[in-house]
């Protein structure tokens, strides 16, 4: 077992131009303690890959008020209108997933497929770029697997082995990052004794997270 | 009774006993509040939670439990909750019933456009293209007609959500059903005739025989 | 809300010839009492999707040994003498499928996807007419959809919503098959009031669920 | 100390701190023995569960519990379990950090056959396809031989398992690493020597200066 780290620590951790996934669907569910110590170590030029931009000032939003962000890879922009403004300016290249299909590409990143065929987007815009496959007389999509440098989550309790467990609708897209990032950082509301989480509570199995970020005191 | 009340009241005489409905956000969320009697619905909320229920009590609200936009819910005993990955694999698995979608187009073929207007408004889709392409039938509720432009039109000029066409189409003045041969105009709203419903549609409305005045469910239920 | 049914009846709901997905991993987490009744039954002609075929007299093993079995798409036989006696006499067709792509399979077709890219197989008899698909430079097989006429779920808790819980290693393959059958009958351990499994305490949401079977008495 | 012994206790010296492990069925089980003091690994059953122990007290046994084999285990404090699902997820993703698996043949590109022998035994290939695939190591841990015949070959008789190198092949006799070149002989079992070993090898093996006795995990403990 390692010590718990602090959100500055793990904000050090992510250089400037990194990718970074986040978990929290419209800021529930996001960590935002970490969020907090990487716009005060001033991070510039990450790529986020999450389900959507929150809020300004809210969860990941308040990334995007601080310049932090290069590129999002997201299934909804539409509560932030700091994201729209940047995204006009050019400042911020965004690619807009359908959500299932961004659940999808991350799953498939961190559990070793090289791709899924959906039929969502069939059609659409968001063929574009994209192979079409038919399979029983029906057309897909390939959709490719994403992995990120950093996978930042948010659990509700870890224990010392870092399994993770998460609560309602907090849970969003957490557990399936944890086998997407390179660097797997959770921040947890409560840090609890090895055996307190029961084996078929675990959500997230602590071999997936390499740092645990300390409880809020 | 204003127009979003009248289209969810008559929306929700499209929900079945036993089944899993999923409402979008917005003017779909009222749907809920006229579920008819008898009648037990699951509500899926796509950022992962099946059973969820009105607004907790001032003072109890959960941060860890919102609805997909943000708003505070409760969960009914028997709820169910998971992640992103299993709540679209319900949605796209074909294990939801019905979804209730606003709309900024639909075509004559039944096409829906709802989730981004070029040069003005990009939200992005969120779980719109899954929703349609998954759930066994999809409404979508929406006003006729926006700032005096026709909502039902001969083609799209948005982007398309899906190539998939839609069950039914429910506004404050009719209630539509895109078929094989068309737009058939299946319902008309209280007070509203067949002529003032084509003056304000962009597309041909196949018209049979005479077109009946829309029901809706009369009571409210506290339901969710 | 609607009442259990007995064994004998869900087995009197599965005719001859079906497709049937079940859960076990040698025998741990199936459906003992569903599989007692449909060799009670008389069954005839089953494909039988699931993990392994046990042991004789043990799990899914009854209907082999019963002859309920017409064909197998596994991972293992190798526990099972009977069924390696019965494929060899040209009784019961069995298809290999790796653990890993057979869960694959099952999740695809459960949760609406067309097929999923594996590295899994590449280049071994598992390839044989399958499609191979190269992403970033790698080949990848094109594993298809698996669904079934029924999925037969061993659970330990059910709640009247038919959410369902499982316990340890009994949890294997249930969670996925229950979405990947045209009916789904869980054998639970207990059935409890709704409201005793909270929400985060669900692996199976009971919208998904066709039949609960009574519980042992 | 027979063979079997011999293997497992030399194989737990490729164990790391604070990684993931399998161990296959039959004689890899073996290698939970000799766990080297100071070094914590997890193991992992692709049953389901991550941080299981040895069998537990008799009358103590769990239906519910168990390895890949069908044999009741115990889980130690901070286990995990999961579906079939995440558990391969967790092996096909790159996130098991060793397997340990038993061979019928190894080929001098390294390549695995362990599934199956036409016309004779087709027990299937269960897990092994994907952890050969999926883990960042790969021992294999093996008699050298069988009934007289040859394991190590030129080229596989048998259906393979992947076409992936394994990381290295560990007999009663020997410690061989495949290698882009071929086979290297890195170590001898104690009082075996080379020209032993070559008499059993069906392939060519590299062979670069002193050929060293292969150490061993000397302390037995009670972990799995």
């Amino acid at each position: 077992m390692q010590r718990a780290i602090s959100a500055a620590e793990a904000a050090a951790l992510i250089p400037d131009g990194a990718s970074v996934m986040f978990g929290g669907f419209m800021g529930v569910g996001s960590p935002d303690r970490v969020f907090d110590a990487i716009v005060a170590r001033g991070a510039r030029g990450l790529t986020i890959i999450g389900n959507d931009t929150a809020f300004p000032g809210v969860g990941v939003g308040k990334l995007i008020d601080a310049g932090c962000v290069a590129a999002a890879k997201v299934s909804h922009i539409g509560t932030n209108p700091v994201t729209q403004k940047k995204m006009i300016a050019g400042e911020i290249a965004v690619e807009l997933i359908p959500q299932g299909t961004l659940a999808e590409r991350i799953r498939a990143g961190g559990s070793g497929l090289g791709g899924v065929l959906t039929p969502t987007g069939v059609g659409t815009v968001v063929e574009k770029g994209k192979r079409l496959i038919e399979v029983d007389g029906r057309d897909y999509l390939l959709e490719l697997p994403l992995l990120a440098d950093f996978a930042l989550l948010r659990a509700h309790e870890a224990d010392y082995n870092c399994n993770l467990t998460y609560r309602l609708t907090a849970t969003n897209f957490n557990p399936l990052m944890a086998f997407a990032g390179a660097c797997v950082i959770a921040e947890p509301d409560e840090i609890v004794p090895v055996g307190v989480i029961p084996p078929d509570g675990v959500r997230t199995p602590g071999i997936l997270v390499h740092h645990l970020i300390e409880r809020p005191r | 009774m204003d127009s979003k009340e009248l289209i969810a009241r008559r929306v929700a005489l499209e929900l079945r006993d036993r089944t899993l409905v999923n409402l979008g956000i917005g003017l779909p969320t009222l749907v809920a509040r006229y579920v008819p009697q008898g009648i037990s619905v699951a509500f899926q909320s796509e950022n992962g939670i099946i059973g969820f229920g009105a607004p907790p009590p001032t003072g109890m609200e959960d941060p860890h439990l919102t609805d997909a936009g943000g708003g505070f819910i409760s969960a009914l005993p028997g709820a169910a909750s998971f992640d992103s990955g299993v709540s679209f694999a319900l949605i796209r698995g074909g294990h939801l019933d019905m979804t209730v979608l606003g709309g900024l187009q639909v075509d004559v073929a039944g096409h829906l456009a709802n989730w981004m207007v070029p040069g003005k408004l990009v939200p992005g889709m969120g779980g719109a293209m899954d929703l349609v392409v998954g759930a066994k039938r999809v409404i979508v509720a929406m006003q006729h007609a926006a700032k005096g432009q026709a909502k039902i039109v001969a083609s799209l000029s948005l982007p398309a959500t899906s190539t998939r066409r839609v069950s039914l189409i429910v506004t404050e003045l009719a209630v539509i059903e895109p078929t094989e041969e068309g737009l058939l105009l299946r319902e008309r709203a209280p007070g509203v005739s067949v002529d003032e419903i084509i003056a304000q549609t962009g597309a041909k409305l196949l018209i049979i025989g005479d077109v009946p005045e829309m029901p809706i469910v009369v009571a409210e239920r506290d339901v969710a």
